[in-house]
């Protein structure tokens, strides 16, 4: 039995096999890919013979899990598994009270007089303006004062965006070509396509520039007002989100690809190390770092930070859209 | 502490267990951001209106329209669908 | 144990956050499926950001964006826990992309979101 | 400030840049960049080390124009100079070591990604190293954490899939438990910077307040870091993990990731709790605990293994609960000696993930014992590298392993007498068992083949050859350099107090 199991499973992961058909990606081929994005009702008829597909799978799969738990469990793994369960709840709820008896003893909430509330925060505050220019403390500390740590962060958002595409980027058209791969996802994202719907356009056509000015708007003043490259950064890539939502890939493709995506995140980031570098030496050799802070809480002041927040926005507003379109058909 | 802030509180974590229980994914992830949108109103009362603007774009925007890329990507969202229609 | 409820009430905010941070790590640790896992683990972050923030915070002060004329430190709350904060929120949704996308791929290969049968049919595969 | 001292800040920061600038090149130039990137912060070290062994003392090194409590700051002594060094060698010589390999195992298209997370370890590594500051350490965690499992996906098969799930939510667990850890500890003190927050624990510790929280937060920081490290109760996601990745995947996530945790904790307990408080907190027998029992069921775990890559994997479990064990032992010769182990375990045990992989090669690509047979003859380079890092771990005389085994030995003498014994008894039985399963894949790789074995030709790589002989040079000669790398350490502790 145990052994019939195995090898059913091992011919059916073979590969990275999806449900789809050879013989139905191949007959996908055959039509000239322009062709592909009109053809309604060939995709129609394709989806419904796919879906049955998938949950004919889905149901041969849920059988074959039942057999397995079957097989697994009667070989001693249940208690095992049950001890391991016990043992994990338990962990979870001695740290829980652990942790509650812990906090009773801490500071109260809200005074004054906690250790938390020092000189630092209190020469951020009090010394901010001058020594930085912004009027905004929390910029002002995370762009100036503790740089590196949202240099690190900003870093974090590049990982990220990587490792996204290695999982899910799929590989370039060979010779003009696309590959199966392609045409399947391509196909998968029939069910997000927008099928010409009147009001969500008409919404998308009023909100999305409004959306973009005021994203824009928060990345500008994130040295004046609250806000910043990172809150701005998302609302512009959400608008970006919307805009695709409403028009689909045929708009957005004409101005923002792979390389644009590339581009503009590689800009962005060497000109933040660029500007972060010089400061870090200036600083750690005790040279004079020459920038002038400007008149706080003017447009144009506070050194470094607007134009580090129009990179970190610029980041984040690539990142937050390569994260949509990755997922959803798997290319930007 | 106001009033409002144990109110917030208390929908937060009622929200976290349904969302923890809830058997559909949707569901779940509904309610998620919605005790996003309750996590930056909390922050509002907390004096920190950077995070309130961070978590509405990041945590109820970008994040709940991730989870729901992907449920429809793992046609999760249908399989409830289809479940009911075989009763 | 009257002490205790006490200063629970006191602490209450912080409470709130600590059994936040709870159910996210039970649901993180404990939940087989991946989506579920995923959403424990944003809720165990903003839990920590939570109390993170409750502790820059200081009655009747407001937030820290500073106005003319008012330059003492007395008036404003604490700006680092919202730095760190900030910080937290963008490591936390690269996070969850990552984990997403993750999660895709995954499906894709075994057509299940249950992480123990994912085990068992990896464990079946060989090599 | 000299030239030299910013040795630190040009590492973190040219690797960075180096991540950066890789995705806008070809696979080619991305692979020769991170190479090169890795051979200049080796060079850089060299350049380094010297001036430090000089140097009395440590420094600070600003980042940006603000002092110690309000800007961030790194800050580089003789301990970290040593470790840097040596883990920066061990991912110059992986990613040489394994490229033949890599290229045939790895989407050509999505190698480019590869070397990025490649360059983001490096930079992480470095980071963990030298930060002075609790919140950067956080967010290096993290870029860690992400690059790492990157790295463990690149080979994209289910078995690597599935372990980088179990790896990301176990990581993600670990983050969660460090980073309320560090909240606490913001919470009690004020401060992010290690010095500050020393200096407010002292007085809390003299006048005895927040006794528990304190308590709290170094098992906070412990639990976070042994479930990173992948010890004991925690280790189900690493054989899986290991022993299915590119074998330079394996050999910089074995090395130089774990390791850069496990420093990062040792500096912690120095630099932010200090050593004192340590010394007298009833947390540091978890640690203890957690040691021995991953020193004696990792050793288990891999007697029972059947394939040699998982067996070097659970081979792992056991080292890291050396480490583990000796730093819960709570003197300073321990320390000393769990550093000393942590470089002799860091460039072996990439060798033997290494030298594993042309060994299944010259084997029909069997990772199984029975068809390994022989190997040893049909690989002549790579059979000898396992066989001297698989003496070294065992403690065979004039090698590092023997080294740090009787540094081990003499520091768990200091110790009270339950602890002596059990430390004792402890590193008697791994060791035995450490000797029996490694001796045993040693012989095994020099036995007859099978009757029925069929010889596959295979293709053999120049520079794996290469890479592997320095690295069985390296592994042959720090033995005899192991007084030198002990003083260096043990000044290197002292300065970190």
């Amino acid at each position: 039995m145990k052994k019939k199991i195995v090898d059913r499973l091992r011919q059916r992961y073979a590969g990275d096999q999806s449900p789809l058909d050879e013989d139905m990606i191949s007959s996908l081929g055959e039509q000239p890919p322009e062709l592909m994005r009109t053809s309604d009702e060939a995709y129609e008829a394709l989806e419904h013979v796919h879906e049955s597909r998938v949950w004919e799978a889905v149901r041969q799969e849920r059988d074959m899990y039942q057999q397995i738990h079957k097989w697994s469990y009667s070989s001693g793994l249940r208690l095992i598994k049950r001890v391991y369960t016990t043992l994990a709840v338990l962990t979870c709820g001695g740290i829980i009270l652990f942790l509650l008896w812990t906090v009773n003893m801490l500071p109260p909430f809200g005074n004054p007089n906690n250790p938390d509330n020092n000189e630092v925060a209190a020469r951020y505050i009090e010394q901010g303006p001058e020594e930085t220019g912004a009027v905004n403390m929390v910029a002002g500390m995370i762009l100036d004062y503790r740089a590196f740590d949202t240099f690190g962060e900003t870093t974090v958002l590049f990982v990220a965006a990587c490792s996204v595409l290695f999982l899910l980027k799929l590989n370039d058209h060979k010779d003009g070509k696309p590959t199966s791969a392609w045409l399947e996802a391509e196909y998968d994202d029939r069910h997000h396509e927008p099928k010409n719907d009147q009001i969500l356009q008409f919404a998308a056509r009023l909100l999305v520039p409004i959306i973009l000015l005021f994203g824009f708007y928060v990345i500008m003043n994130g040295h004046i007002s609250p806000g910043g490259g990172f809150s701005g950064g998302a609302i512009m890539g959400a608008g970006l989100i919307l805009y695709l939502n409403a028009f689909g890939f045929q708009k957005t493709e004409r101005f923002f690809t792979y390389n644009t995506f590339r581009w503009i995140t590689f800009g962005s980031l060497i000109t933040y190390a660029g500007l972060k570098s010089y400061s870090f030496y200036t600083g750690a050799n005790h040279l004079g770092s020459g920038i002038s802070t400007g008149t706080p809480g003017a447009l144009l002041s506070a050194g470094f930070i607007l134009p580090l927040n129009i990179c970190v926005g610029l980041v984040v507003m690539c990142t937050m859209y390569t994260f949509y379109t990755l997922i959803r058909k798997g290319g930007i | 502490m106001s009033v409002l802030t144990v109110i917030v509180l208390g929908f937060l974590l009622s929200c976290a267990i349904a969302t923890c229980l809830a058997k559909d994914l949707l569901v779940s992830v509904i309610i998620f951001m919605a005790y996003s949108l309750l996590m930056s109103i909390l922050w509002m009362l907390l004096q920190s209106p950077d995070l309130a603007i961070t978590e509405a774009a990041v945590g109820a925007g970008v994040t709940s329209i991730l989870f729901f890329i992907t449920l429809k990507k793992l046609h999760a969202i249908k399989v409830k669908h289809s479940e009911e229609k075989d009763r | 144990m009257n002490g205790l409820l006490e200063s629970l009430w006191t602490h209450f905010d912080v409470t709130v956050a600590i059994l936040l941070f709870g159910i996210g790590f039970t649901t993180l640790l404990l939940h087989q499926n991946l989506i579920k896992k995923i959403i424990g683990l944003n809720i165990m972050d903003t839990a920590v950001f939570l109390f993170l923030t409750t502790q820059g915070f200081i009655t009747d002060r407001s937030a820290p964006i500073l106005k003319e004329g008012a330059e003492a430190a007395a008036g404003y709350v604490n700006p680092i826990p919202s730095g760190l904060v900030l910080t937290g929120i963008v490591v936390s949704v690269s996070v969850t992309a990552v984990m997403l996308s993750l999660t895709i791929r995954l499906f894709r290969r075994y057509h299940t979101l249950e992480i123990d049968s994912m085990t068992l049919m990896m464990k079946g595969e060989g090599d | 400030m000299q030239l030299v001292q910013n040795v630190p800040f040009f590492s973190i920061m040219l690797s960075m840049i180096a991540a950066f600038v890789s995705p806008m090149l070809g696979r080619r130039a991305a692979k020769w960049l991170s190479v090169g990137l890795a051979g200049a912060v080796v060079c850089l070290h060299i350049w380094f080390l010297p001036f430090m062994a000089g140097f009395e003392g440590s420094y600070t090194y600003m980042m940006g124009h603000y002092p110690a409590p309000w800007g961030n700051e790194l800050r580089a002594g003789l301990l970290e100079a040593v470790v840097a060094l040596a883990l920066s060698a061990v991912m110059l010589l992986s990613e040489l070591s394994g490229m033949n390999k890599l290229q045939r195992q790895i989407d050509p298209q999505k190698q480019v990604f590869f070397y990025v997370m490649c360059d983001l370890v490096l930079a992480g590594m470095l980071a963990l190293i030298y930060t002075n500051d609790l919140f950067t350490a956080y967010v290096f965690i993290e870029i860690l954490a992400l690059s790492s499992c990157a790295l463990m996906m690149a080979r994209q098969v289910g078995h690597t899939m599935v372990a980088s799930m179990r790896y990301m939510i176990m990581s993600l667990l670990g983050s969660g438990l460090i980073l309320i850890a560090i909240c606490l500890t913001y919470n009690l003190t004020g401060h992010l910077l290690m010095e500050n927050i020393h200096d407010v624990i002292a007085v809390y510790a003299r006048d005895g307040e927040y006794a528990l929280p304190i308590t709290v937060i170094i098992g906070l920081f412990i639990a976070g870091i042994a479930i990173k490290c992948g010890v004991f109760p925690f280790h189900m996601w690493l054989p899986d993990a290991y022993g299915y990745s590119t074998s330079a995947a394996s050999a910089v996530l074995s090395s130089v990731v774990s390791k850069s945790y496990f420093f990062l904790l040792v500096k912690i307990f120095y630099r932010v709790i200090g050593i004192d408080v340590i010394m007298s907190d009833m947390a540091l027998n978890l640690m203890l605990v957690l040691g021995v029992l991953s020193m004696i069921l990792g050793s288990i775990g891999a007697i029972r293994c059947l394939d040699i890559r998982r067996m070097v994997a659970y081979s792992s479990v056991s080292q890291i609960g050396y480490l583990f064990a000796w730093v819960g032992l709570g003197s300073t010769i321990g320390v000393a000696a769990a550093m000393f182990h942590l470089v002799v375990h860091a460039l072996c045990k990439s060798m033997l993930f290494l030298s594993v992989s042309p060994l299944c090669d010259a084997s029909g690509d069997s990772k199984r014992f029975e068809d390994l047979r022989g190997a040893g003859y049909r690989y002549v380079i790579p059979g000898l590298a396992f066989s001297i890092g698989a003496m070294s771990l065992v403690g065979i005389p004039i090698l590092g392993g023997f080294f740090s085994k009787i540094f081990f030995a003499e520091a768990a003498l200091f110790g009270t007498r339950w602890i002596r014994v059990a430390l004792l008894a402890s590193l008697a039985l791994s060791t035995l068992l450490n000797a029996f399963y490694f001796m045993h894949t040693v012989l095994t790789l020099y036995r007859k083949p099978k009757d029925n074995f069929v010889f596959q030709p295979f293709q053999k790589s120049r520079l794996t050859t290469a890479t592997l002989s320095a690295f069985g040079i390296i592994n042959l000669f720090i033995g005899f350099f192991a007084k030198d790398i002990i003083r260096f350490i043990t000044t290197g502790i002292e300065n970190l107090a």
